[in-house]
Order: C-alpha cells, then structure tokens, then sequence
C-alpha cells in the first residue's frame, strides 16, 4: 500500500508517457465573441458593400491597435487581480514628457527642455510609461491604497500635467521616429497592426507556456496561496503594472505616429472602452480569469460595432445610445456563452 | 418508552433527496431521519454528500426531488430562509461569519433581538447596549472570552467557531446541525462543546453532528448514518456498530488492517546525523519565544499546542511566510533567508499550509495548476512551463495520492474537500522536500484519506527527509517520532514515540507546566 | 429592437451605396452632438441635403475624439466620397488624415477650425479670436475701462476656448489694462461654471462683467445663480452686472429681450452649414477660390494651406436682437 | 419540557449589565478625513478671508448638494458588495423624460409628448430613477452579468438616449415644480441642503438601527452568510439599487432647480468623483465596509478643495493636476488615519 502512494516528483516524470488529451488552454468560453464578431461581420456586409473591403477591414483594425494595447495591458493587469485607470493618461503624458524633453527650446510651436537627443524620444516615452506604471504600483503595494481610487488620481493628475505641459495644445512637431511606425505599411498591412499582433502573441504565449505568465493566474486567483507557492507576489504584480505603463507610453508613439501629433485629448475616456472591451473578452474583474485573445475579440468587437454604425449611417443623435445598448447586450452574451456568472 | 418515542414524528425526515451540480451528481436519492431528541451523526467519506444534504435541510440549495418534512410538517416554501430558521440551525461548514461585522452582530445577525416572539424587545430599533450585554453573557455560557465588540475578522479561527456555535445554539430550535463544528476546536474547546451539547440534549433537543472523527461520533451519538458516493449507506444505532465496521461502511472495502503509517519504532534516529531542518533561537514577538529545533532525516517532529500556543506561528516562520524577529533557520546546514518563501522552498522545504482556501489553493484554476505551482521551475526549460508535462506530472500525483477528481485539468473549486486537501499535499510534495512542514494536514479529511495523508508524510520521513507536523489532533501527532508540546509561545514539555493522550493533552493544556 | 433598427438602416443605406458610382457625394462629419450650437449646424446642413445642394453620404459624427474623426473619413474614402467635410476640433492632429485626403485628391473643407498643417481646400469659420476681441472691447465699453470681469473659460484643450481666451485677455491687457480679469476653467460645463463664480461672488461681491464662451452651456446656471443672489439687475440699474455670452442660440435672444443679458456673438450656424455645402459644391466643380470680399459680407483670404472664408459674427444686443437674419430667428420653434 | 429549550441566556441577559463602553456602531477610521477638513479649512482662511465667510460656506454645501445624492446612493450600493456607474447619467435622464413625459407638444423649444399633467413632473422623474435602478438590478441579479460593466453599458445608453431626446440642447421651460427646491432657502440655507442633511441622516439612521439597513453590511460582507441568517439578498440588493437610481433622480430634480435648466451634459464624469468621495470617506469597494458619515466626509472634502483653488487663483491650466494629486494625497491619509490596508 505504502509503496504506491510517493507522489512522483518533478524531476522524475520528465521523460514523459502518452498524453491523454491536451491541457486545455484554451476554452470554450474564450470564444464566445467569435459568433458575435461573425454576426457583425454579416451585418456589415448588409450594410454596406464597403464593409468587406481590404481598405475598410484594414482602417479597422488600424483604428484597434492602440486601443488594443491598452486592453493588453489592462488585462494583464486585471488577471494579477489589479487594475489601472490611469492607463488611459499615460498613453497621451508618455509621448508628451518625451517630447518636452527632446525638443528643442525654441523654434517649434512646442517649447520643449532640449535635454536629450531627439533620438532619445521613443526610450524615454516608453521609460516614462514604466515610470508611472511603477508609482502606480508603490501606491497600491507599498502604500496599500486602494487601486481604483489611487489610479483614478493618477489618472486625473496626468492628464492635468498633460495639459500644464502643453498648455493644452496638440503638439505637432513630432519627432520622425514616432511618425515611423504609425505610418508604415508591412505587407499592405500597417506596422501598428503587426506589433500589435506580436505583442498579443508574445503575452498570450508567455500566460500559457512561461512560469511568470503563469503566476498572474495565481495571483489573481488567490495571492495568499501564489505567496504560499513560493510567488514573489509583490514584485510579479508590481512588473505586470510597469508593463501596463509601458504598454501605454508605447500605444502613445503608435497612436502619435497614426495621427501625426499628440492631441490635448489623446485618450480621453477610453478607460471604459478598455474595460468593457475586457470584461466582453472573458476577463474577469476579480482577476484570475481570462485570456488574451478573448481580450482580442472584446476589443474588435466593439471596433466593428462602430464601423458598422458609421457605414449604416445610424443617426449621430442614436450613435451613443446604440454603443451603450450593444455594450449591454455583448456582456450578455459574453455571460451565456461561456456560462459563468460573472459577479 | 422507546416505542413511545418511534412514533413521534422525527425532528427532520428527508427522503428520495436528488441533487445535481451540473455533471455532478451530488446527493442520489438519499433518506434520513432523525428522531426528537436523538444524536445522530452523519459520516461519510469527504465528497460523499453530507453537506449538500445539509444545505437542503436547511433550505440553502433546492433539491431537484425528494421531499424533507419537520416535525411531520412539511418544510416551508423555498427561500423563506426565516421559516427554516424557526425549523432547524446550523453550524455549516463553510465559516458563515461577516468579517467586519462585531461579535456581537455576528450573533444575533438579522435577528436583534427584535422579534417579540423570540423574546426580543419588540421595537422597530435596534438597541445595541441591549444586544452587546447579551452576546456577553451567551458568550460566557460557552467560557469563551471574546469581547462582543471585536470584529469577527479579527478573532482567532476558534473562537470565530464558537460565535457560529453559539449563534446556532441560542436560537432554540428543535434540531441543530454541526457540520464538522470540531475541525477547528482544540480539545478543550470540543470538551465545552460538548457538555452544551449534551446539556441540550437533556433538554430534548435533537441533533445532526457531522464529523470525521469517529471518536465523536462514539462519545456523542446513539445513531449513525453512512453516505457513500451520494448514496444512503446504512443507518443504525451506534451501540450497534463497531469502529471497523463503520470504517468499512464508509469506505466500501474491508477495514484494512492496523495503520500503515503509525510511528516505526524503530531505534530513534542517530543523534548523530547531521539535523536536516534546523532552527535556533527562533523568536516571533508576541507569538512565540525564543527555541532551538533540530529536526533528523527521517524523523517526524510533532509540535503539539492549542490554538493560542503559537506553534501555527512557528510553522509559518519555518517556511518563510512570516520573518521571525531573531533567529535562523537553516536546512542541511545552508541558512535560509528569513522571511523568504522562494527561499525556503529552494533550500528544500516542503510547505503543506493550515487554510486551505487561505493559503492553499487557487480555486478557479486547474488541479494541475494548483498541484505544480511550487515547480513550475521544472516543467520545461527556459522558464517555460510545458503543458504536456505538467498534465503528467499532475496526472501522476493523482494517481498515487488518489485524489478523486475527473482529470487534471478541472479546477479545484469542483472537488471534495478532503480532495482539495490532497493537492495542496501534492503542491507541498511536488519539489521533493528534504523537510516537510504540515500545519494541520488533515483538517476535514475522511478517515481513509487521512491515512493515507500521514502515511505520505511517514514515507517522505523514510525515505531519508525530515517532516515537521504541527497541528493539535492526537491522530495527526501518532505518526510523530517525537513530540514538543507549546503552551503560550514555549515549549513546555517533549516526548518519544510513548505518549499516552493524557500527558500530551494535559501538555497542550499547559497544566503542571513549568515543572 | 435594436437589431431592426440596424436592419432598417441597412436596407436603406444599401440603396444609396449602390448609386455610389453616379456622382461626387461628400462626406460630412459633425464633431459632436452634445451641443445647441453643433445641432443647429446639423440641422442646416440636413436641409441643405434635403434641399438637393449636394449628395451627401450617411452623416457620421466625431464625438469631439479626432480617433473617431480620422476612421470616419476613412469611411468616407472607402465609400469613394469625392469631396469631405469636416470640423476638426484638433487641429494639430488631423494633419496626418489631410495630406491622406490631399493625396488623394479628394478636397477638404474645414468647418469652424483651421488645421495647423495639411492642405484644406476652404476653411469656412468666423474667427473664434474675434470672438475673444469683440467679446473684450464690448465689455470694456460697456464697463469704461475699469472693473472686474470673470472669464468663463471652455476646456483648455479645446482651441476654440484657448483661441477666445487669448484673444479676449490679450485685447484686455492692451486695451483696458484698468480691468481685473477673473479666469475660471470650466470644461465646458455649466455646473463647474456656477461653483466657481459663486465662489469668485464671495470674494469679490462687486463683480461688473462676465464674458460666457459658451452660451449653450453657461447661460442658465449663472441664470439662476445670479437670480437667487438677486444680482440679476436691469441694465442701467446700479448694481447691474454687464453679461456678454458667445454661441447666439435662441435662448440667448431671448434672455437679451428679457434684459438678463446685455450682449452676445452670434457664432452663425446657418453660414457655416450653407457655405461649407457650398463650398462642396464649388470643390466638386473644379472652382478655385478667389481672394477678396464676397457676396455674402465676408472674405476670403488665403492662408498658408489654403484658403480661409472669414464669416462675420454679428454682435448681437437689445438693438438688432429682433434681426430676421440672425441665424436663431429662423429656427422656427418647434410643432 | 420546550419550555426551557431556550438557552437562557436571552432572558437572563437582556436585562443587560454595565455597559463597558458605546457599541463602535463609529469608528475612528469614520473620522479620518476630519484633519483633512479642518486643514482644508486653516489654507483656506489663509488664502482668501472671504472662506469663512456663510455665504460661502453655504455654497460649498450647496454645489455639493446634488453630487452628495450621488454619493448616498452609490455608497447604499458599495455597502451592499454591489457598483453602479449609470447614475452619472440617471441624473441627466430622469428629468428629461419627465420632461418629456410632461411637456407639451408644441410651443416649446423643446416638444414634449403632452402625455402627464404638469404637477406629475416630479414623481415622474423620480420614477424613472427607480426604474432605471430596478433595471440594473434585473441585470445583475437575473442575468447574472457583471455588474460594472453592465452598468457602464446603462451609463452610455442613457446618456445616449438623453442626447437623442434632446437632440442635444438644454432644456430651459423647466416647470415651477422642479424649479422650487433649487431656489429656496429655509432659515437662510438653500432647501437642497437641508433635504440632503435629511436624507445623510435618515440613511444613517437606517443603516445603524434597522434591521433591513444593517443587512446591507451582512450582504456586503459576505452574502452566503447574509442568507444563511434568512436576509432576503437579492431583493434587498434589488431595493437597494432602485434606491440608488430613485437618489439619482432627486439629485437630477435638486441639479434642474438650481441651474434653472437640464444641461445636456448634466451629471457628465460625475462618476469618478462619486467613486472618489465614498473611498476616501471610507467606504470599501469590495462591500460591507463604511458609513454614510464618512462618505459625507468625502464629498465635503473634494468640494472644498474645489472652492480652496478656486479662491486662491490657482492657474486654470494646473488646476486639473492638482485635483488628481489631492484625491491621491487625501487617499492616503484616510487609508493612514483609518489604519486598513485598503485592497
Ligand atoms: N456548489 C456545488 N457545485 C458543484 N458541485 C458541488 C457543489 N456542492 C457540492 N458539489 C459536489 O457534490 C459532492 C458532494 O459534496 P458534499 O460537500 O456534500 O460532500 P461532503 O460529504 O460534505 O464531503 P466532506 O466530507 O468533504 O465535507 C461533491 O463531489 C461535490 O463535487
Ligand atoms: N463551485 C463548485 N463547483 C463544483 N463543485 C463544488 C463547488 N463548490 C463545492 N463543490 C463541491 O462541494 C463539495 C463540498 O465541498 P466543501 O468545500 O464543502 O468540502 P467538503 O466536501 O465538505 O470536504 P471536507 O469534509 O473535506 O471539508 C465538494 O465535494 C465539492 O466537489
Ligand atoms: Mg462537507
Ligand atoms: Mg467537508
């Protein structure tokens, strides 16, 4: 009797037998936006025959790709059982800071500091981003305040800096590494949208297959047993919010990069697109549970949703009562294809 | 007489009770019933049903058939959860506390005193000086000294206990159900326990006891019944029923023969050997003193102690949860830094903790998951984490510890708790500890799983490790090569593999301490 | 219910998209819809279509979020529009979807702001300074030179607001140095306007003059405020606080009639919405603008991207109040 | 033999004994922001002397009248473990459909439907709030879905619904009705602010000394409890939502009477500070924690901040950032003074 019940350790089993069925990574309710999408999809084509064209489908996803960074990073961010408002300053003070530093005194329209070369501007954006992501962090790790009320300060406080800065002017005298990457097409399709891409791949790879990635799950499931497991709990979910920042700044240098300058506005009540976007892709707000491709599907959804409304000409008066309603019904939804209550 | 009482109708009857948890099938037509004035017990293997069957009786989960009359009455509509309450309490197994809530609140939660009926004032407003005097007082009548306005999150996990306890006994319904109201009860608190019990019964009152210590159900019960994979087993007098014969019921096979695990006596180990787990001068302010251990490759170590003895603060110092505030620790000699889990798992030790909804589990995610998050260093290179061999690293603690689940890849919230124990043993054994540190490992698990649990921890001792067991259950400390017993933060007494119950619970009580 | 609309839409949508091909529609995008003013321009604009001025493709709407902006046109492209009209409340940041557009060859006529960089076709605007200007000289006539004015400013990354506000303090520090000016930022929102100008009453109870940037969010709260402090006096009463606002919507005249009020600048929605259809239309038929005076009391002149038709903005007080021409008398009230 | 099954205690006890000190129905933490206040207070009389002074002191508590609704109603719902964001726009759309309900078809710039007699403007509107609340209770309680996020959907829709009936413009022929509460002044101090007191004191009464009122710490608190001691969770939980909505409809009558018209913009990223106010004055957002008094504490503070910059001429284009630095700073004093850790 005794002699069967040593549990295998590590180590040993490494060699490995037959599979008996594959680990699911990935699950049904994961995909419970892809009818929805297809539905759109459909509607679309009704719609309008511009709908399915290359050039619309591509303006779409284009349009997606820093929003779609900021859910990245939220959800990322949601899964370690966190969350940051003040994603949706970041992506305009990060570009800001950077070209405050970068420009020269005088000359532009913008009186930057001149305090670093101009090829320094996309470093420190992105540093700016981790920046903030990790004062978020002290906030809510060394501090121990709440995160919501705390990001939502920072959130105000950044967006203030923004327009102290540029007194709230766009700032149009972009530095040409910015304009690059918002401008370039990589096999027809914008260079925004491959990185975003990649990077979407990257993190859902490293959720699946990477220890790190892994823990967010168990940190966000229950961070007293992830602490209990030997998880630096703190750190992991103080990197996860510097990587939320980061992500940020970088959907900054895309988003000024599309739009060839850094608007008083840029980000402006996104925050709750990100969320909805989130939560529509399966990512629970009391962390744990998600991944990144439902967060993928939240955030097209809703984009299609406003492509479609635009090419169907919905009256402008009706277009923010439809967005809320589909909103609602997305979630629905989203509730009973995958079948978990979503308290 | 006895006839007499046959044909009173019974406390509670249920019958032909289905429940269904999705694919699980819970409960399978199950009867019950318990006589006015009878102690019955309910046991069963962990998974078997008896806190579903609670929840129906006490109006929590609405079965999908079977009917459940009180008194011969029918029970009331569902989700009249007042009406039940008037028909039957219960100390639920799921702690039913509300943290921030006082002491004093918990008690009388939703009720206040208010209900003219229940002897309460009659007012429409809640008079807290009233209320506060007589949590007091109920308190009191169960020797437990806590102090009404302190926060229930506040208290320790025992006294939380006895709030639920209390709350339950003092609305003076005729039937009371205990599920599994002794797991976090030292011995003295199961002794007050039961004097209020019996005292009840006395008075005609009937009850429901869950437990898995059949030793209670001995002391306290004159009939048993025996669920088995959610079905009705066997009800009969307890007199009737021998302890193998119970043991067999439960299980389905033949009672095995003496424990596998029980302490070898064989020679104590060489005080020679170099100690595999050390520790000196070890201090936790406000916990526990200043104390040296040494613990040898295949010895168990036991640190016996009540609830307030400090010894679960010394077991969660031991692996790093909490930094000591003096001392080291050091595991074949190397120091572990204090304070540092990552650390304490790297130097080889082995963390089974005390809660484990707490501490142990994460309980949305996969067994497999859970089993492996202590090597997730492991199971692939570079850091990654191979799913393949995780599902056969999972699928391999399974098997050899025999957890019933579906398969490696459902999440822990869907199984038994004995089962959820399991994997966080699996978690705790995954790395190979050379020092194993079990803080109350069988909590709440069946009498087989119990077995085979602590014969995990003999065998992790035998074969050339050091394990640590903390806990205050007589059960858990038999497979002990030596025992220290903590009384308020030291040790106040150390035994062989010899002990009787009477020395060491006279140690654990701290009584002729300090000799 | 919603997916009938969307179905009603469609079907009424695919007969238009159809035709696409016969002529040179224009894309026409509102900056958002939250505002008395931008409605009233949409309104004209809808009965300038109705009115056959030009084919117009579906009305899109911007939202005030220049992403939204930029994919509308994008919709617009797609849906193969010859010309586009927009109001770019950014201007810096559409440059981008102009040299797009200019790449194209498809021509742009910027409503109500003039784009910092990238071609336009025709901006068609009432200077949003003059407004500041006039705004500021009225005010310093009125109040002969000395005095203290409280400036409700819109939201600091609005250019609209900051152009008002710059011009407005500039012409006050060069022209009437004797008046203090109490800048309150408001974001645009009327309820922020009345803490703070109830608390700027508590400071300074002998407060002579307010200058709105926006009538259509200002007017009523300090309405109400200044009735229940009872500061609202007649004008020509002591006491009375001289109020200029800026939009020119109906409630405005009104509120000049009924004497609560002294003045406002009439921002011309109806100019707007004729001349930027207008202006389509010239753009689809090849016409190049000529600098110099026009027929309709304005002028043209050029500008570094273009070419700029500078609308007037009437001044509006108790003497002209009644003009049929101003753009809020012929709004019929509603039946 | 029943007779005596009664543990005893009850009767022996409820004679009661020297009462060690009050039961803490308030704690300390409740009190945290008071320093905050009275050092608001001190800058504030040293900015300008015109801040001691009634008449601005009484128009501090009066701009804070309506959002303080906001805040009684959201704090019923945080108490309860519950979120609900559309009452930023409830307080917007309950006056306008009672409005439209009532006014008349023609002869107004604004046309109503005509359909209700002018004297049912107020109990219109304050039915719509209920209703709205009720509606979101459907949501959460029935459908099971995320309540943040379904609530962010009703916030978009109403607001969207708002600027489709009004097609975006105030509306100004506000009846007598609605103006009255926002005009008058009883003993000196606007009505608005005595019904507000009103209505602080009735809920905290409720919450300490009803039965019904002090469930709501139970549900928020743990709702497996709260319905194992027989609290009716969800029909509680569904009141108090309705509760919310009915409060936000108030607020929207006080906001219509005193700025003489509905803005269309009326209640717009009022949100934000809702949440902000209730944290800061203690309330938890994960439910079972806090007190009406605190969250009064709140709303006062962010409200005088507002009147202490306003005075002290802080420049407009830093105003902003200040705001967010102060909801930091007084986030980490409440969490200091109070002493939780906030998570
Ligand atoms: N809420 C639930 N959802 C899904 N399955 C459930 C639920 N509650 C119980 N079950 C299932 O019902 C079965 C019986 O569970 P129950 O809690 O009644 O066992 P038990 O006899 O109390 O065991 P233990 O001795 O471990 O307490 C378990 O296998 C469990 O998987
Ligand atoms: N969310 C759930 N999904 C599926 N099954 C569940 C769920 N919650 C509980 N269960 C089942 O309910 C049963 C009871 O679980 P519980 O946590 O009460 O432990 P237990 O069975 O009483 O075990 P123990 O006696 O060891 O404490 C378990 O068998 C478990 O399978
Ligand atoms: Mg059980
Ligand atoms: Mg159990």
């Amino acid at each position: 009797m005794t002699g069967t019940i040593r549990p295998p350790v590590a180590e040993q089993t490494a060699v490995g037998a037959k599979a008996p069925g594959r680990l699911q990574l990935i699950r049904w309710s994961d995909f419970s936006l892809v009818p929805v999408i297809l539905v759109l999809m459909v509607i679309g084509f009704i719609v309008s025959p511009v709908f399915l064209t290359s050039s619309n489908l591509i303006s779409v996803v284009q349009q997606s790709s820093e929003l779609s960074l900021l859910v990245l990073g939220q959800a990322l961010i949601l899964i370690c059982g966190r969350m940051d408002l003040s994603l949706e300053s970041t992506i305009g003070i990060a570009p800001v800071v950077a070209m405050w530093l970068v420009l020269p005194t005088e000359g532009g329209r913008f009186a930057g500091l001149g305090l670093l070369p101009v090829w320094m501007a996309i470093p420190a954006c992105l540093l700016v981003g981790l920046a903030i992501g990790a004062i978020n962090g002290f906030l809510m790790l060394k501090l121990r305040v709440n995160g919501f009320i705390a990001t939502l300060g920072m959130l105000t406080m950044l967006r203030g800096l923004h327009i102290g800065i540029t007194e709230g002017k766009s700032i149009t005298d972009v530095p040409e590494s910015f304009r690059y990457l918002g401008k370039t097409d990589w096999l027809g399709v914008p260079a925004a949208v491959w990185i975003c891409l990649a990077l979407f791949a990257i993190g859902g790879a490293a959720l699946a297959w990477l220890r790190h990635g892994r823990s967010l799950y168990a940190i966000g499931g229950n961070p007293e047993a992830a602490r209990a497991a030997g998880i630096r709990v703190d750190r992991v979910t103080w990197i996860v919010l510097a990587i939320g920042g980061l992500l940020a700044a970088f959907a900054g240098i895309l988003y000024t990069g599309h739009y060839g300058s850094v608007a008083a506005t840029q980000g402006n009540g996104w925050i709750f697109q990100v969320f909805a976007a989130a939560v529509i892709g399966g990512i629970s707000l009391k962390g744990g549970r998600g991944t990144l491709f439902g967060a993928l599907t939240g955030v097209l959804t809703l984009q299609l949703v406003v492509n479609v409304m635009t090419l169907g000409g919905v009256p402008a008066l009706w277009n923010q009562f439809l967005n809320g309603a589909i909103i609602i019904v997305a979630l629905v939804i989203s509730r009973f294809a995958s079948g978990e209550k979503q308290d | 007489m006895d006839s007499k009482r046959q044909e009173a109708p019974a406390a509670v009857h249920a019958e032909g009770i289905v429940k269904r948890f999705g694919p699980t099938l819970a409960l399978d037509g199950v009867k019950l019933t318990v006589r006015p004035g009878e102690s019955h017990a309910l046991v069963g293997r962990n998974g078997a049903g008896k806190s579903t069957l609670v929840s129906v009786i006490t109006g929590l989960h609405r079965p999908d058939a079977g009917r459940v009359t009180f008194g011969g009455e029918p029970a009331p509509a569902f989700g009249d959860t007042t009406a039940w309450q008037s028909k039957v309490a219960c100390v639920y197994q799921k702690s039913m506390v509300v943290p921030d809530l006082t002491v004093a609140e918990n008690l009388f939660l939703n009720h206040y005193g208010l209900d003219r009926a229940a002897g309460g004032s009659g007012g429409r407003f809640i008079s807290w000086r009233g209320l506060r005097a007589r949590a007091r007082a109920l308190l009191a009548e169960y020797g437990v000294d806590v102090d009404p306005n302190a926060r229930a999150k506040d208290l320790p996990v025992e006294q939380r206990q006895f709030v639920e306890i209390a709350r339950a006994l003092s609305f003076g319904a005729r039937l009371i159900i205990l599920d599994e109201p002794t797991a976090q009860l030292d011995a003295r608190g199961i002794q007050r326990l039961f004097d209020k019990l019996r005292e009840l019964r006395s008075q005609g009152v009937a009850f429901l006891f869950i437990s898995h210590h059949l030793q209670e159900v001995y002391d306290l019960c004159t009939a048993v019944t025996v669920y088995r994979d959610a079905r009705h087993v066997l009800t009969a007098p307890v007199a009737d029923l021998s302890k193998a014969d119970l043991v067999s019921a439960m299980t389905g096979e033949s009672a095995g023969t003496a424990v596998a695990w029980h302490a070898a006596r064989k020679t104590a180990p060489d005080a020679g050997t170099a100690p595999v787990l050390e520790a000196e001068g070890l201090a936790l302010d406000g916990e526990f003193e200043p104390l040296d251990l040494a613990v040898r490759p295949g010895e168990v170590l036991g640190l016996a102690g009540s609830a307030a003895s400090g010894n679960t603060a010394l077991g969660e110092t031991l692996v790093g949860m909490r930094a000591p505030t003096a001392g080291r620790i050091a595991v074949r000699g190397r120091v572990v830094k204090p304070g540092s889990v990552p650390h304490a798992l790297d130097a080889g030790i082995g963390y089974i903790p005390e809660e484990r909804h707490r501490q142990g589990l994460v309980l949305d995610r996969s067994v497999a998951e859970n089993a492996t998050l202590t090597v997730t260093d492991q199971l692939g290179p570079w850091g990654t984490v191979l799913p393949s061999r995780t599902r056969e690293f999972a699928q391999g603690m399974i098997d050899s510890l025999d957890i019933k689940t579906q398969g490696p890849e459902q999440p822990v919230s869907g199984l038994s708790g004995g089962n959820q124990q399991k994997v966080v043993v699996a978690r705790a054994l995954a790395r190979g500890p050379s020092a194993l540190v079990a803080l109350r490992p069988t909590a709440g698990v069946d009498v087989k799983s119990k077995d085979s649990l602590l014969g995990v921890v003999r065998r992790v001792a035998d074969e050339g490790s050091a394990a640590v067991i903390i806990s205050d259950e007589l059960d858990d400390l038999r497979v002990c090569d030596r025992v220290l017993a903590l009384f308020h933060g030291r040790v106040v007494a150390s035994f062989g593999s010899g002990w009787t119950d009477r020395e060491l619970v006279a140690a654990m009580e701290g009584v002729g301490e300090r000799e | 219910a919603v997916v009938l609309a969307v179905a009603a839409l469609a079907g009424c949508n695919r007969d238009q998209g159809s035709d696409a091909a016969g002529g040179g529609k224009v894309g026409i995008d509102l900056p958002r819809s939250d505002s008395d003013f931008w409605n009233s321009y949409q309104q004209y604009i809808e009965k300038g279509v109705d009115g056959g001025e030009v084919e117009a493709l579906p009305l899109t709407n911007s939202q005030n979020d220049i992403g939204k902006l930029v994919s509308n046109v994008q919709v617009f492209t797609d849906q193969g529009a010859k010309a586009v009209v927009m109001a770019p409340q950014d201007t810096g940041a559409i440059a981008e979807t102009l040299q797009t557009l200019s790449d194209k060859k498809i021509p742009v006529i910027s409503v109500d702001t003039r784009p910092d960089k990238g071609d336009v076709y025709m901006v068609v605007r009432a200077d949003n300074r003059a407004y500041g200007e006039k705004a500021c000289q009225y005010l310093g006539e009125q109040l002969k030179g000395k005095g203290k004015v409280v400036e409700f400013q819109g939201d600091l990354a609005s250019i609209n607001g900051r152009d008002r506000s710059e011009a407005f303090k500039s012409c006050m520090d060069q022209k009437f140095p004797g008046i203090q000016v109490f800048e309150l930022a408001t974001e645009w929102k009327g309820d922020v306007a009345s803490a703070k100008l109830q608390s700027t009453l508590a400071a300074h109870p002998d407060i002579n003059g307010i200058y709105m940037q926006a009538g259509g969010v200002f007017l009523q709260p300090t309405l109400a405020l200044l009735e229940q402090k009872k500061l609202l006096k007649a004008p020509g009463t002591s006491g009375h606080i001289t109020i200029i606002s800026n939009d020119g919507i109906p409630e405005e005249l009104d509120a000049i009639r009924e004497g609560k009020i002294d003045a406002t600048v009439s921002q011309p929605a109806d100019l707007y919405a004729n001349y930027a259809l207008y202006w389509a239309k010239q753009a689809l038929a090849g016409v190049t603008p000529k600098e110099g005076p026009t027929d309709h009391d304005s002028t043209i002149i050029k500008i570094p991207n273009g070419f700029e038709d500078q609308l007037p903005a009437p001044l509006v007080t108790k003497e002209n109040v009644d003009d049929p021409k101003l753009w809020a008398n012929q709004l019929e009230k509603k039946s």
